[in-house]
């Protein structure tokens, strides 16, 4: 499953659609807001998408991600609009046979969402805001 | 005869230029390079992005790609997504 | 909080128990019982603890990955008992400013604890039981 | 003067034995290392398991680690949790 939500991104649904009766390792990333950047206070963040190319680089990843583990299960839902410290920006669920597989898929599926997705996101701050690696 | 492309705009490059579209003139021949040139000579603000990508069509492109009216074009800015 | 249970192991009290203002990143790994090993068909699994030294041996675990990475939350939960396929086993949580540091706290937690806390598992098969590692 | 000991068994310790303790013998300065050799001695069937660790007081003990009294003394099999 993968899917971009302006609404708040439910663990529960993800780890049942998760369930395999041969997945013996389950590995979850959740990409939090948090409080601070480099010590500036953020406020909160907003997150903007080109939202079809956005889905079609995430199963890419996926894609790309079941080429090299063996995977059961794969879920991966990105936020979009506002969010508040603490809320959950991503998750990235992976269900395999063998825990090592489920770890370096999830990291490979996060790290590479980072790299390649077309998702923005503007830290706001108390003083300000900016676009998270925009400029020079 | 040249025509005109939309091209959308995310991000910092939306803020930048106060649009989520904007119009640009192009060479029947433009490439995906020619593109760049004549957006950042109609919008010189966003020279000031670190570095600005094309998508055509919802996928990244190479910077010879040639570019036709039937394509969806898209400044991509760098991501920081997750 | 590091916890044996008999229970079925709630994930949402877990992840909110990591919550932190700080935490930008949370990997949950979660061990489950799947319906086969080494190709033989699995009824279900008895969990055994030896419990007050489990309950040190994974504090002593979870203390060095504090050590080694700086942990905002983490929670340990070992199932104890008879688990179904498709049951948690054991729910390792790690919240940390960056995801680096959660992928390689987690998977030092669990790959520790199959190795140093005395808990004992056998497999029920179709036709008979085993428990793990512990023959020759 | 010997004393008896009494020592936990787990997994299959305890399914081989049938018993979820067991009382060894031991000699007033016997260490981690003798109690293994009788325990061996009397129950046989535990040296069916591929190693055997023993816990003194919920810790891991050496082999010359004296035992006293007051311990509390468990057989570890190879564990298996997660």
């Amino acid at each position: 499953m993968i899917a971009l939500t302006s609404d708040p991104i439910d663990v529960t649904s993800a780890l049942n659609y998760l369930q395999s009766s041969q997945a013996g390792a389950v590995d979850l990333f959740l990409g939090v807001v948090r409080d601070n950047t480099q010590s500036r206070s953020v406020d909160r963040l907003e997150y903007e998408a080109y939202d079809r190319m956005a889905l079609s680089e995430m199963q890419k990843i996926v894609d790309s991600a079941r080429q090299c583990w063996p995977l059961l299960g794969c879920v991966v839902i990105h936020r979009t609009g506002t969010l508040l410290i603490g809320e959950t920006a991503v998750l990235i669920g992976v269900a395999t046979a063998h825990r090592a597989d489920a770890f370096e898929a999830c990291r490979y599926i996060i790290d590479t969402i980072k790299q390649t997705v077309p998702i923005w996101k503007k830290e706001i701050f108390t003083d300000g805001e900016v676009w998270v690696n925009a400029h020079p | 005869m040249n025509s005109s492309a939309n091209v959308l705009l995310f991000g910092i490059a939306r803020d930048l230029t106060g649009q989520s579209s904007i119009s640009v003139l192009l060479a029947p021949s433009a490439c995906v390079s020619d593109l760049l040139t004549t957006v950042h000579e109609q919008y010189p603000a966003l020279l000031g992005i670190r570095s600005l990508l094309v998508a055509v069509n919802g996928e990244y492109a190479e910077a010879d790609q040639p570019l036709t009216h039937q394509d969806e074009i898209a400044l991509i800015p760098p991501v920081s997504g997750g």
